[in-house]
């Protein structure tokens, strides 16, 4: 059977994460081809509704990552952020759907090899507990559906 | 009540209000909301502890906004409603006629949004005990337990908006999800779309709820709805110290921060 | 009104006048002291000196008790058994695992829900308000308020007073009609229980502290602990060798002194057990100060009320 | 249908070694709506540029996707050759197979696959990028200067020899600050009001310069270039224009019992005074709260003994208002007040004093004309302890930081006491002794050997007065921490530099950020040390953290020249990424409700209220607006936003909906 | 959670410390104030800062040193330390630590014979009556230590004061304090 490979989506901010995993690609420091990134100014921008679109699209992982506390560029987008994710995450478990899939981590430019590790733990913890299914069946059951729908 | 009716004519002779949003009795003596404008209208004016809906909700309707000035007839969660919308700058103090209807059977004239609030300093906010049970009961069940639950709550939505229309809080003139570009919730009530939609509504509703419960019961295929947004409630408490109606102007719990802003995930 | 009481081992027997003048105080003010029945040692310093869990698990049973006998608030006349107790309250209210074991230790329910009061916190609570109008024969000497270590330390659990300087008892004292001095030993250590294994230690400590007050004209000093008493009263010999001094001032109890202030004879308040004769001059009684008039006007509005 | 053109790097063999770069543009260029593809060595390089010029131009392209390195590095040098090439240099993205991929991933399938996918949703979000213009702001040629010690009165000089127009702000009746309080400086012992007096001069003639002294900063609007500041002048109640500072007034005034702020309590001042000889201007002001006019109605004293009769009673606050292209905070530091350590008995024994009560002490023109003297009794003092780190790294009661020029005037506490006192034995107190800097640890060794201070390695436990003498109890480490006692004349605690009082609220007031302790943040601790997170304000001296002079004077000096190199241009050009809030015709207006939640989160308070009116002017809708000037991009009213009112520009909802899309659905 | 960073590592002493009372020794750096204040640092031989130092350089000898010191018993717990400490180090029960890992490890100073003797003889009173009886206490004490002379002049004044009960007092549940005894773990082990 061949390997599980995850799709794991990683949305970043422009100014200590990104910069961050320009610095690991910088140091050639290696990690996995899973995980790809979508760039944002900043994570006070990460709207909670796109890592609901990450899910539904056939993401198994998310890394959301930023600035830490205090190095904001914008100086408070990343305080912002985080009591977002602190409800939305509540609400997230509340309705059963598997946080551990989402990573929240703070990766300042100089981390190059944190952003590494970030990547490599996340790829390994998803490679271990499955694909999405739950979520993946209710995208699929809903297409069944839509096809019932158009087949009367 | 002849009390009450005699009140409700008296403010509309001196021209304080316009419109009256009350209880009344309909069909079948079913308790439904009233909008009186007139004295026959007053005369139907009737309360009693059955008459538990939130009226605050009708407060920004455009159908009963454009009568004039508002009075209502509010409970508790009405108030509180009343404080949260006035945080949001959709209410200024003094443009709505509050009257209240104590426990007790009493009626009391609430002048302006600072007697509101030390009011409600003073009562008992909280969610109701069996809703905290259910609550508890929740998640005390596994991830999957609850997914599996939810989802089959959600199978059953049928995407007619109730839940928004009930919602005193859901007040926006263009909801996120009749936003087409980009379509972020799908138009079909199918089980993602729900789930894309509850669970963006149950966010939107983060910090901004007053446990009124209007949602959940509007909702006709009976999903306890109110249980997403009442979950948050604790939290944002403990976490942030911030409970939403309780003061006219209360800064949003999700647009403010401290630094310290504890949380144990973000590694 | 209701009060529980725990008075600790040595009111029972070294401090027995202790509990004497506090006894007649409260009865004073009409308020009934409930003992908490069948209360055990704190376990003081022999335990927390050898075993954790033992000094963890002495004082939560006494709290215990008292909440099995529905008692909200415990006052504590010994300084040293209100530091444990209050150490205790606060250490198995912020460890929650470490309240349910000693819970299982003592085999019995433990929810931390009484409140701790130390002897002023209790005249504070209880008495302060009505204290005035009741004094009699103002306690009219130079007092030096000896709080020690126990009563203010650490402040961070305790939250009582200022720990450098405090004033709570000052205050008491003046309000008996008493003067109470500034001096510099108010929280220095006496040698606590050191006084039967290091006699020499607590002459030197307690040496000090009677030194600088007497220095600073104290006709009296007045404490709050038994174990502070018994170092500076019963070691009065040790003390003397050690000054090469002699010093005779007595060392009384707060309640000793406000009990004296509002009439209560020395016989009740067991000033004749102190091994430090008490012999305080007699001073001419002072006229009862006009500022109290607008007081009871006050008072008795509030009555009628 | 978009005419997009994809243009894969190598870089050299940076990202061809592992990716395959003809594949890349191959399976892209096959992508609905790409136009034009193609791979090549170096598209940095001048003919990688003519190489895309030429394909935008030839094609026709209305967008570019470069696959090369990291947009951080070259995402500017593509979007200006898109302009040059006639293409709106917004509509060109870059997608990061370098960094993001070559770099960091094995030579396989799986590698350029990454490529491609990273490609492909680049290629999605430019079919919705927006051709956007580069907003353009102008700039007012003249800074405002808030604070008038030492660092404000650099700043403001250097600003004003630059050629612009400075306006200095100053709370107190007089420029000159803490410094004009010192005795003699470390570690040269010059004395500070004689290197001091001449720069406040030259402040108070500058052409220039226009100073407010006994004024406030009330209010500060908009951005960059273009700042609003209303400051409230606080009534002097004198004409200054008539009043020559002849100080008649001040002799005459019957309230002479006043504790002196400049003397630190330490010598009296009457109700109307100048708070100091050589004050800037030196013209007097009256204290309206200890004055016997304005408490009992009645005196006038001064008004009557006034030769040119500059007395004004009546006279009310001013609020001026001015415009300025950049601000200083030069707002310094204030002393802690050692009360919290009641162990020291500071305000409890008259001759437990702080280090700023030493410097009046010990100057020539204060309360003892140099002598040194405790309070109490005006005696001499022969024992002198000085306490180092009274409030400094001591987080249970203090700050937990080191307070940095202690250690320094400490020693030269002790110095100037051993030159005055030349019997006197002094004891300091320490815990380290930090003194780096340009011949500052040979100043402390001096005072050690040849002063013969006695340096105590120990913190000082209690002091209490018994007996006329202050008992300083003490350990001394380096004996193995042995108690030691020390029967004082008289205490000096090194209390803590602290931000000054209310540097919260002007914090606020100025919009720029403060760290924990309440101290101005700098932008960057390292390379941006003058700069605050807000453009256009800058920072000079100890409000930004505890400084001595010569810092505190290269700080001001620097942040000048950050405003002078802002006033070189006549308009700032800025990135266009900014947020906005859309409009749509009437009745609708916009979809945006007025819950304002967006305001509170926005970090330079560039959502503002817009009010429609209709015909009769009543106010029917009011939307948040998004000011262009202000707005920094972050986007995190974007992601507030429920009705999805608010977007923004680089990374709109369609933008980054479509990159999900594209990059999970392939 | 980043695994691949964790190592596993015995704890060392000063963990031990940090897990059992929230003290963290390397926050202390020797400023000296709780030996200034300490009222027995002229007895210790190693007055608290220097406790605190020995702790810090993590040399076992120095660990032996301290649980063989005087200065571990001469600790009046008075809290002065904790109280003026600008770090907030606990050294209190850090000093509470020393002496229960002293006494379990039998590595007690000599002289600190009659202070725990005392200790002991105190908690056998509580053992057996569930309170203090101070003659027994006294009378235990003096066969600990054999100090029989000590303070017999006191003792006849003291009772004529009524300040000695000659007859201890028994709570009706000293069993259940015998049982609290019974729990705790270095009972078990024949060392309390």
């Amino acid at each position: 059977m061949q390997e599980f490979e995850p799709k794991i989506v990683a949305f970043v901010c422009n100014w200590c994460t990104y910069a961050g995993a320009d610095l690991t690609g910088t140091s050639r420091i290696k990690y996995s081809a899973n995980v790809k990134i979508i760039r944002f100014p900043c994570t006070g921008r990460i709207d909670f509704m796109i890592l609901m679109k990450a899910f539904e699209n056939g993401a198994d992982g998310i890394i959301v990552s930023g600035c830490h506390p205090n190095d904001c560029h914008y100086s408070t987008g990343n305080f912002h952020a985080r009591r977002r994710w602190i409800v939305f995450r509540n609400l997230l478990n509340f309705t059963g759907i598997d946080t551990e899939r989402i990573q929240f981590s703070w990766v300042s430019a100089a981390e190059g090899f944190k952003w590494a590790d970030v990547v490599n733990n996340t790829v390994k913890k998803i490679k271990e507990i499955g694909p999405y299914e739950n979520y993946k069946k209710i995208a699929v059951s809903t297409l069944f559906n839509e096809e019932g729908a158009s087949n009367e | 009540m002849s009390e009450l009716i005699k009140k409700v004519k008296a403010l509309l002779n001196d021209k304080t209000i316009n419109v009256f949003v009350g209880y009344e009795k309909g069909s079948a003596d079913r308790i439904r909301a009233c909008f009186a404008r007139n004295e026959a209208q007053a005369n139907k004016v009737f309360f009693d502890a059955s008459c538990t809906q939130n009226l605050a909700g009708y407060l920004l309707k455009h159908e009963v906004k454009h009568f004039g000035k508002l009075g209502i007839l509010a409970n508790v969660a009405a108030l509180r409603s009343i404080m949260q919308l006035a945080s949001e700058f959709q209410i200024k103090d003094g443009e709505v006629y509050v009257l209240f209807a104590n426990p007790d059977g009493t009626f009391v004239e609430f002048n302006d949004f600072h007697s509101i609030e030390a009011y409600l300093q003073t009562t008992d906010t909280g969610i109701k005990a069996e809703e905290q049970e259910r609550i508890a009961s929740l998640e005390a069940m596994s991830n999957n337990e609850r997914w599996l639950f939810w989802n089959k709550e959600f199978e059953k939505c049928i995407k007619c908006y109730a839940c928004r229309a009930a919602c005193p809080m859901c007040y926006c003139h263009r909801c996120t999800t009749d936003v087409n570009q980009p379509q972020w919730i799908p138009v079909a009530s199918h089980e993602r779309g729900n789930l894309d939609y509850h669970l963006m509504r149950a966010m939107h509703l983060a910090g901004r709820c007053v446990n009124c419960g209007e949602c959940a019961t509007a909702c006709p295929m009976d999903i306890p709805l109110n249980l997403l947004t009442y979950q948050l409630i604790s939290p944002i408490k403990e976490t942030f110290g911030a409970t939403a109606g309780m003061k006219a102007d209360a800064t949003y719990a999700l647009s403010t921060y401290k630094p310290d802003d504890k949380e144990n995930f973000i590694i | 009104m209701k009060v529980g009481f725990y008075p600790g081992c040595s009111m029972k027997g070294g401090a027995r006048e202790y509990q004497e003048s506090v006894s007649a105080l409260a009865k004073v003010f009409d308020i009934e002291l409930v003992e908490i029945p069948d209360w055990n040692c704190c376990g003081a310093t022999a335990a927390h000196n050898l075993n954790k869990e033992l000094s963890l698990s002495l004082p939560a049973r006494i709290m215990a008790l008292a909440e099995r006998e529905g008692i909200s608030d415990i006052v504590v006349p010994c300084a040293a058994c209100y530091n444990r107790l209050s150490i205790v309250k606060h250490e198995l209210e912020a460890d929650k695992s470490l309240s349910t074991r000693v819970a299982s230790i003592i085999d019995l329910k433990y929810e931390g829900t009484t409140q701790i009061l130390n002897i002023i916190q209790f005249i504070d609570k209880y008495i302060t308000d009505r204290l005035e109008e009741k004094v009699v024969k103002p306690f009219d000497y130079k007092a030096a308020c000896y709080y020690g270590c126990l009563l203010v330390r650490p402040h961070s659990i305790l939250k009582f007073d200022r720990v450098e300087d405090p004033q709570s008892m000052d205050v008491l004292v003046k309000k008996a009609g008493g003067d109470a001095i500034d001096w510099a030993y108010k929280t220095e250590c006496c040698g606590a229980g050191m006084s039967v294994s290091r006699t020499d230690t607590v002459a030197r400590l307690s040496g000090n502290i009677m030194k600088d007050a007497v220095d600073r004209a104290a006709e009296v000093v007045v404490v709050a602990c038994p174990m502070c008493h018994s170092n500076l009263d019963m070691r009065r010999p040790e003390i003397n060798k050690f000054l090469n001094e002699k010093i005779d001032i007595p060392i009384l109890y707060i309640s000793q002194v406000l009990g004296l202030a509002v009439g209560l004879d020395a016989k009740t308040l067991g000033l004749n057990r102190h091994m430090t004769e008490v012999n305080l001059p007699v001073k001419p009684v002072r006229e009862i100060p006009v500022a109290k008039e607008p007081k009871k006007v006050v008072n008795t509005q509030k009555l009628e009320a | 249908m978009s005419r997009i053109g994809v243009f894969v790097c190598h870089c050299g063999e940076n990202i061809s070694a592992t990716v395959n770069c003809e594949k890349v543009a191959k399976i892209t260029g096959e992508l609905k709506g790409v136009e034009f593809s193609t791979d090549y060595k170096y598209m940095c390089s001048d003919p990688g540029q003519t190489l895309l010029k030429e394909a935008i131009k030839e094609h026709k392209l209305d967008g570019v996707v470069v696959a090369a390195c990291s947009p951080r590095m070259h995402e500017p040098t593509f979007r200006k050759a898109c302009a040059e090439a006639g293409l709106n240099p917004f509509l060109c993205e870059m997608s990061n197979i370098r960094e993001h991929c070559s770099w960091v991933h094995p030579k396989d399938d799986l590698t350029t696959e990454k490529a491609q996918d990273l490609v492909r949703v680049m290629v999605e979000k430019v079919k919705k990028n927006k051709a956007l213009n580069s907003i353009k702001v102008p700039v007012t040629k003249t800074a405002l200067v808030i604070g008038g010690g030492i660092a404000g009165i650099q700043a403001a000089l250097d600003i004003a020899n630059c050629g612009h127009k400075v306006i200095m702000v100053e709370k107190q009746p007089s420029i000159g600050g803490h410094m004009s309080q010192l005795s003699e400086t470390f570690p040269t012992l010059d004395c500070s009001q004689c290197i001091l007096t001449p720069r406040m001069v030259e402040v108070a003639q500058h052409p220039n310069i226009t100073l407010h002294t006994y004024s406030e900063v009330e209010v500060v609007d908009g951005f960059i270039g273009n700042f609003k500041v209303k400051i409230r002048k606080k009534s002097k109640s004198l004409d200054e224009h008539l009043c020559t500072g002849c100080g008649l007034c001040t002799t005459k005034c019957p309230q002479k019992k006043i504790p002196n702020e400049f003397e630190r309590g330490l010598g009296f001042r009457p109700a109307i005074y100048v708070p100091f000889p050589q004050a800037v201007p030196n013209k007097p002001v009256i204290d309206r709260e200890n004055c016997t006019y304005y408490i009992k109605g009645k005196c006038k004293v001064c008004e009557i003994v006034c030769p040119t009769k500059a007395i004004r009673f009546d006279q009310e606050d001013e609020i001026v208002e001015v415009a300025v292209g950049a601000i200083v905070l030069a707002t310094g530091f204030d002393v802690l007040q050692p009360d919290f350590f009641p162990e020291y008995g500071y305000g409890k024994y008259k001759d437990v004093i702080d280090g700023l009560q030493f410097e009046r002490l010990a100057s020539a023109s204060g309360p003892t004309q140099g002598q040194i003297r405790r309070p109490s009794d005006g005696k001499e003092p022969k024992k002198i302890v000085f306490v180092a780190c009274a409030g400094s790294r001591d987080p249970a009661k203090g700050i937990e930081y080191c307070s940095k020029i202690c250690c320094m005037y400490t020693a030269k506490h002790a110095m100037l006491y051993k030159h005055k006192v030349h019997d006197g034995t002094p004891y300091v107190f320490y815990m380290d002794i930090r003194a780096g800097g340009k011949m500052y640890e040979e100043f402390v060794r001096r005072t050690i050997v040849e002063d013969g201070t006695h340096y105590v390695r120990g913190r000082v436990s209690t002091i209490y007065e018994k007996n006329g003498k202050l008992i300083v109890r003490g350990a001394d480490t380096l004996m193995g921490g042995i108690p030691i006692e020390i029967e004082a004349d008289m205490v000096v605690l090194a209390t803590a530099g602290v931000a000054n009082k209310g540097a919260e609220e002007l914090a606020q007031t100025v919009h720029v950020s403060y760290d924990s302790y309440k101290f101005f943040a700098e932008a960057h601790p390292k390379l941006k040390p003058v700069e605050t997170n807000t453009a256009g304000i800058f920072l000079a001296g100890a409000c930004q953290a505890p400084k001595d002079i010569p810092e505190s004077v290269a700080a001001a000096s620097g942040a000048a020249v950050k405003v002078a190199a802002l006033f070189s241009n006549d308009e700032l050009t800025r990135d266009p990424l900014v947020a906005l809030v859309n409009r749509q015709p009437a009745p609708v207006f916009s979809t945006c409700v007025g819950c304002f939640l967006c305001q509170s989160v926005c970090p330079y308070q560039a959502i503002e209220r817009e009010e429609i009116k209709n015909r009769n002017g009543e106010v029917i809708k009011t939307l948040a607006r998004v000011n262009e000037g202000l707005c920094q991009g972050c986007g995190t009213c974007v992601a507030l936003c429920r009705t999805k009112a608010i977007d923004i520009h680089g990374y709109s909802n369609q933008q980054v909906y479509t990159e999900i899309m594209a990059l999970l659905n392939d | 959670m980043s695994a691949s960073h964790e190592h596993i590592h015995p704890l060392t002493l000063n963990d031990e410390i940090r897990r059992d009372t929230g003290v963290i020794i390397n926050k202390c750096y020797q400023c000296g104030k709780c030996s200034a204040g300490c009222p027995v640092a002229t007895e210790m031989e190693y007055p608290p800062s220097l406790v605190m130092r020995m702790l810090q350089t993590e040399d076992p000898l120095h660990v032996e040193k301290l649980l063989k010191s005087m200065t571990i018993w001469l600790c009046v717990s008075c809290e002065m330390c904790l109280t003026r400490c600008p770090m907030e180090i606990d050294i209190p029960s850090l000093m509470d630590y020393m002496r229960q890992k002293s006494y379990r490890a039998k590595k007690t100073n000599p002289q600190a014979k009659k202070i725990i003797a005392f200790h002991k003889s105190f908690l056998d009173s509580i053992n057996y009556t569930g309170r203090l009886y101070e003659m027994g206490l006294i009378v235990d004490y003096k066969m600990r230590t054999g100090a029989m002379m000590q303070d017999v002049a006191i003792a006849p004044k003291m009772f004529v004061k009524g300040k000695l009960n000659p007859v201890p007092e028994f709570i009706k549940g000293r069993k259940k304090i015998a049982a609290i005894f019974n729990k705790i773990q270095d009972k078990k082990e024949g060392k309390l």
